[in-house]
């Protein structure tokens, strides 16, 4: 485990890097929201990174992917949220992949991985009930039927929910415990409700009513599916936030940028000291975000059973941080930082929907004290 | 004749005139009666509430009569208002030209200016929008470039005014126009009163992150104003607007200190309750009490300075502080808000009435450390004018 | 209820101010500790606060006390804030008269609210058995005994435990309810054990043994003892927030003070942004706590049915301000802020302290969301 | 010598030359050597512990030989350091002559200033103290006042010195004298080595809110210092302690970071624990928790900024990031301590040792911010010398 990038991931952020700043930069996700894009996302984005390899990083060679791991993910996901790039990847290339890799069989794995790299069908992972994250509250239920399963339940604020072609649901199974289940979004007794949110995503809350489900439908390859279901919500939370912390990093970049450019009274507002202070505490807060989130996608990697405290820490403290960095960016830049022309409001956004996906600071908080034994 | 029996016929009339329907709150922006020339009324009730008050002078209850006001104490003036809130009456008319332009005018202005200006105002028949602010200039007012030039009795005003609120639905501004080339910064400023209705002045509305907003861009290409529109002297503007800028910040506070939706109630909406009663988060429990606390600490300290002011120890740059900790706390209150519906929260648009407004607030919020000087200028008040800190 | 002083109390602050400035000033308190004074205050001070009036100021001018309320006792506790004064102020005068008040019958009334007033007993009032304030964890056990008791427990760090000549005892009877008892802690079976802290006071650690109490012992003057309990321990908190906030503000002072005299580089660091930004945040937030501070004291003597919700509220925050307040303090000092020389450092073990007395700000939150019903 | 053969030989020679008891953990201030003319040994262990160290130069493992170092490259170093972590061995030798005089030395001493002062260090002989701060001088060295005027061969010095710790059990002093009175403010200051024995030169301890401490004022009635006893050119003084600045940064950060009473261990010495093993006040379980993340991150940064320097990226101006951030969360940590532990944390004298340790622990920490540059001054390194933010 290193905290310097090795010659794999420094070509992956490079290309990443040029990648979404060609594009998806910003008025990319400007056009999706003015258009009322009814999906939320690019489907030709997607087939373009796809191309790039980034929608395989957690996918096995032998299955199609580059397989270089979740520090990789995270680099790409840090330049997805510099240019808030809209797409399904935390959906289907993070917590997908990692649901077939840590509890897919063997069938399932050769079925769905490769659509995966290849971009070929975007998965969506369905998990909360609740307004706030509760990855114990499930009360979806999948009842034995025969050879297969019936599922009913009701699912909320789903990431990539919209324009998803098949969705892995979490649900009790008669033995109480958590398992996972493909479940075809078109099938009957499925019904869909997009959720247009702040940062132009679309999110979708789903309604099971007796779904019929064939055998296979269950994830049916991990020991205790239970810690299989734990160990990907932790490469998500790890995952998010690295895109969180990229959201921060730019939004403090952007505001450095504007407030050396910005004369009030005569002089440079970067002059002010109560501005340099607070810019330095910030920047301070972001060497610590970068430091834990790096720290999390590289334990995952490689000592997964270390990876939950970092990972819950990880995630809270992005979500703070980005929290804090937009916030604060707007309050710098001033009455043009309210305006829809400035990009700062559409960071601020971002950072308040990418906190509250897979708990939030809160929620991490409470998690890592659990961890930790108080 | 004594406050009581004032407040007895006060009552009187306004169980008679106040029609049912403006007793009910307000529920949305269509609600308010903004008045002016354009003015298309919500309904009959809505007319017919602003005519009757408007004839007693009771828009404006404590400007003289002459002007169209009430020619109340006072003392009278909260009489009426306390019994307008006991019946639950809306405002028969809200108004830039009542907050800002009447108190300016009413100690700036001459007789005429007074006479011409006034009335209007108080019968909602001309509405009125402020143009300070101008881009690039954020808090440093001081910096503005919109330019008078006079020639006989008539300015020729070129420039662009930023923030205007309703400029869009207005017909006359009042704008700070740097009219004396010459003259130091701080001297050089004008307060004029233009027509908006005329070729030079032209709007455009500005777009907030939290999307529509009443807040527009102003043009003025080669816009005319008459001399005897100048309030004040020539390069008095600068004092005016400071007169102005205490108003409007003590409204920015009352706005962020009152009203909307709580973490606890968002809570209970998003179901995060347990069965006792407690939020189930808690350590959001714990931002919640804290916020609470403060609050009750803010409430209080609002009261207290009253208080104080009305036993002759003035508000003064004190005002500045109560800007400072009421706007961070609602920001504060809508961030909670937030964290407390979680992804409910989040929602933008959708089927229902409603849907989007916990975020659109929690979005205005923001704006409310920044609009009326910032929070940083705020604290260099407070530093400099409360604390005697001194100046680099 | 008002903000605004009356006449009775503009006059009780200014004796106030005169007297505890001239009479205990900050080195006073040096001297006790320098002396290792073994009670950690002075009873010659105490006869004087008397003669001022000042031990009296809850007790009824019939039993010999000039009965001007909380709010004038919290004029008092604030001008000891300032000061730092070491008393048995807030142990005697407010939480033992108040109990008398509240819950002593008229016999005890009469035998003890005079000796109060004229400084001729020292009472003492003991809450807590464990480390941080928690007053529904009594295990103090009271059991009849023919007409009197037999009382055994423990009680820690009691304010002006040490040279207590009287001690009020929060035990629970048969019924499980919470009982105040008179004890004399020179009778058989009581031990001390005085405790150093580091604001140089004496509180004091008690064990009672099987200890023989007469039938009058219990207050008995209250029809609902629990809730007489509460209302002292409000009124507690409310006057100790009164000289946390004294505390606070006289830090601030000393602190603004130091600011404006002392160069760096060549210029008055009071001209630095960044420290002007600090002070001004830092003054708003003494407003606060004044606010709430009055606002407590006079609802408990104008409405104390919603007295609690207040005293708590005012609690937290005057502790939360008197800690960064004084924290600021010495950051501001810099260096001589560290050194014994300055005051500002006692400043801040007073805030301490006095902080950590009837709850903590963390306390008090928690108390305020339970009185608030969330 | 392969490294694993030197780390073969290290162990062998480890184990047979580390005396059992300095292989314990240091129990309080009295079990740290810190050598010196006056030192007295806590025990003969300790004597023999740091003659073996002294003798093969591993008291300074990377100095070169001839100075009294082991000569030891960076890898050796660190194998040396591993193998003394595996035996829990203590260190042999603490001293501002090692960690802040020696680099300076090695970095701008002459040959014969090395020759003459790094053995003595190397083997606890000589005790060095450093003398930078001025009382009203704070972060601001170059108002420094403490003068020299050469005559000679030989300075003379008056003036005094603040937060020199342990002056007076000090031999030597190194420290910044005005030498220059013409020069502009930067260039007017040496670095002078100050016998301390001699009778211009006394101390006189400085008590702290925490209680004793090691720091004390110094100072100077017409003391002498040799010419050939400056280090660097006259008027590079400040040059010079800038370097060691950066040293003694490091140093403050360690010391914060590491160690300690953590507020869950309070809290279950206090008994505020549920029996699940819950901090009993949830809303201290929160602040822990921040504390906690804050704590694993700095440890991360810690680790990140080390390795990135090992590849080259330099460390500059981000050992301010580190100072700040690492200082302002040892404050916080033990202000948890203190809520945690609840009254008991009150306590300053009792019948217990250790009684009052945690508030004497919470009350030192105020001092991380403020030693070695402030948290202020820290900010400023930020924004000028890493953001690029521009000066007044």
């Amino acid at each position: 485990m290193s905290f310097v990038l090795n010659e794999d991931e420094q070509m992956m952020r490079d290309s990443a890097r040029g990648f979404f700043g060609e594009s998806a930069p910003v008025s990319a996700l400007r056009k999706l929201r003015d258009d009322n894009d009814p999906i939320g996302f690019s489907k030709d984005l997607w087939a373009s990174m796809a191309e790039m390899g980034f929608c395989g990083v957690l996918v096995p060679e032998d299955h199609g992917g580059v397989d270089l791991g979740y520090a990789a993910a995270g680099l790409i996901l840090e330049e997805m949220g510099r240019h808030l790039t809209s797409s399904p990847f935390i959906a289907t290339s993070v917590l997908a992949a990692s649901a077939f890799n840590l509890a897919g069989t063997d069938a399932q794995k050769v079925e769905h991985l490769p659509k995966i790299a290849a971009g070929e069908a975007i998965y969506a992972f369905a998990i909360d009930e609740r307004a706030r994250h509760n990855p114990g509250h499930i009360e979806t239920r999948a009842t034995k039927d025969g050879n297969g399963f019936r599922l009913s339940g009701k699912k909320r604020f789903v990431a990539a929910g919209t324009g998803a072609d098949t969705l892995i649901v979490a649900a009790r199974t008669e033995d109480d415990k958590i398992n996972l289940f493909l479940v075809d979004p078109k099938a009957a007794g499925v019904s869909l409700q997009s959720r247009r949110t702040i940062d132009s995503h679309m999110p979708a809350d789903f309604t099971f009513e007796d779904v019929k489900l064939d055998g296979d439908a269950l994830l049916a390859g991990a020991d205790d599916p239970e810690k299989a279901y734990e160990q990907i919500l932790n490469a998500g939370r790890a995952c998010q936030a690295a895109e969180s912390h990229g959201v921060a990093v730019q939004a403090f970049d952007t505001t450095l940028e504007y407030l050396k450019g910005r004369e009030q009274f005569g002089v440079s507002i970067a002059t002010f000291q109560g501005l340099q202070h607070r810019a330095a505490h910030l920047y301070g807060e972001l060497e610590l975000s970068q430091s834990l989130v790096r720290r999390a996608l590289t334990t995952l990697d490689t000592q997964p059973s270390q990876a939950p405290l970092w990972c819950m820490a990880a995630k809270a403290k992005a979500t703070q941080v980005s929290r804090l960095a937009t916030s604060e960016g707007i309050q710098m830049h001033g009455g043009v930082g309210m305006t829809d022309e400035y990009d700062i409001g559409l960071y601020y956004k971002r950072a308040q929907a990418a906190g509250e996906f897979l708990g939030d600071d809160h929620f991490g908080a409470g998690e890592v004290a659990r961890l930790s034994g108080y | 004749m004594s406050l009581e029996t004032f407040r007895k016929e006060t009552r009187a009339w306004l169980e008679e005139n106040c029609p049912a329907s403006m007793r009910k709150p307000i529920k949305s922006e269509a609600d308010i009666c903004w008045g002016g020339k354009t003015w298309t009324f919500a309904s009959e009730d809505q007319k017919v509430w602003l005519e009757r008050m408007a004839e007693k002078g009771w828009t404006v209850p404590t400007w003289p009569t002459e002007y169209g006001g009430g020619g109340l104490s006072k003392e009278e003036a909260f009489v009426l208002k306390e019994e307008l809130k006991a019946i639950g009456a809306r405002s028969p008319l809200d108004s830039f030209g009542i907050w800002m332009l009447g108190p300016a005018l009413l100690k700036y202005g001459t007789y005429e200016q007074k006479l011409e200006h006034l009335p209007p105002i108080a019968r909602g028949e001309i509405r009125w929008c402020q143009g300070y602010s101008e881009p690039g200039a954020g808090s440093d007012l001081v910096s503005l470039r919109t330019k008078g030039v006079l020639d006989g009795d008539t300015y020729t005003v070129n420039g662009q005014k930023v923030w205007t609120s309703y400029a869009d639905k207005s017909d006359w501004i009042f704008a700070l126009v740097r009219t004396e080339a010459d003259a130091p910064k701080y001297n050089g400023i004008s307060f004029l009163l233009i027509d908006m209705d005329q070729p030079g002045v032209s709007t455009k509305p500005i777009k907030l992150i939290s999307g529509k907003s009443p807040f527009c861009e102003t043009f003025f290409d080669d816009a005319k104003a008459l001399v005897k529109n100048r309030v004040g002297e020539a390069g008095q503007g600068w004092e005016i607007a400071k007169y102005l800028l205490s108003h409007e910040r003590a409204g920015i506070v009352s706005e962020a200190a009152f009203g909307g939706l709580n973490p606890v109630s968002a809570a209970h909406k998003a179901g995060e309750v347990e069965d006792d009663g407690r939020l189930s988060d808690p350590l959001l429990r714990g931002e919640v009490a804290k916020l609470t606390i403060d609050g009750l600490a803010f409430d209080a300290t609002m009261r207290r300075v009253k208080e104080e002011a009305d036993h002759g120890e003035g508000v003064g740059a004190r005002a500045s502080m109560l800007k400072y900790i009421g706007t961070e706390l609602n920001k504060k209150r809508n961030e909670l808000n937030m964290s407390a519906l979680g992804s409910d929260g989040l929602l933008w648009e959708g089927e229902n009435e409603g849907d989007g407004d916990v975020a659109r607030s929690w979005l205005r919020s923001r704006a409310n450390s920044i609009e009326g000087g910032t929070s940083e200028i705020q604290l260099n008040i407070v530093a400099k004018r409360v604390l005697d800190m001194p100046s680099a």
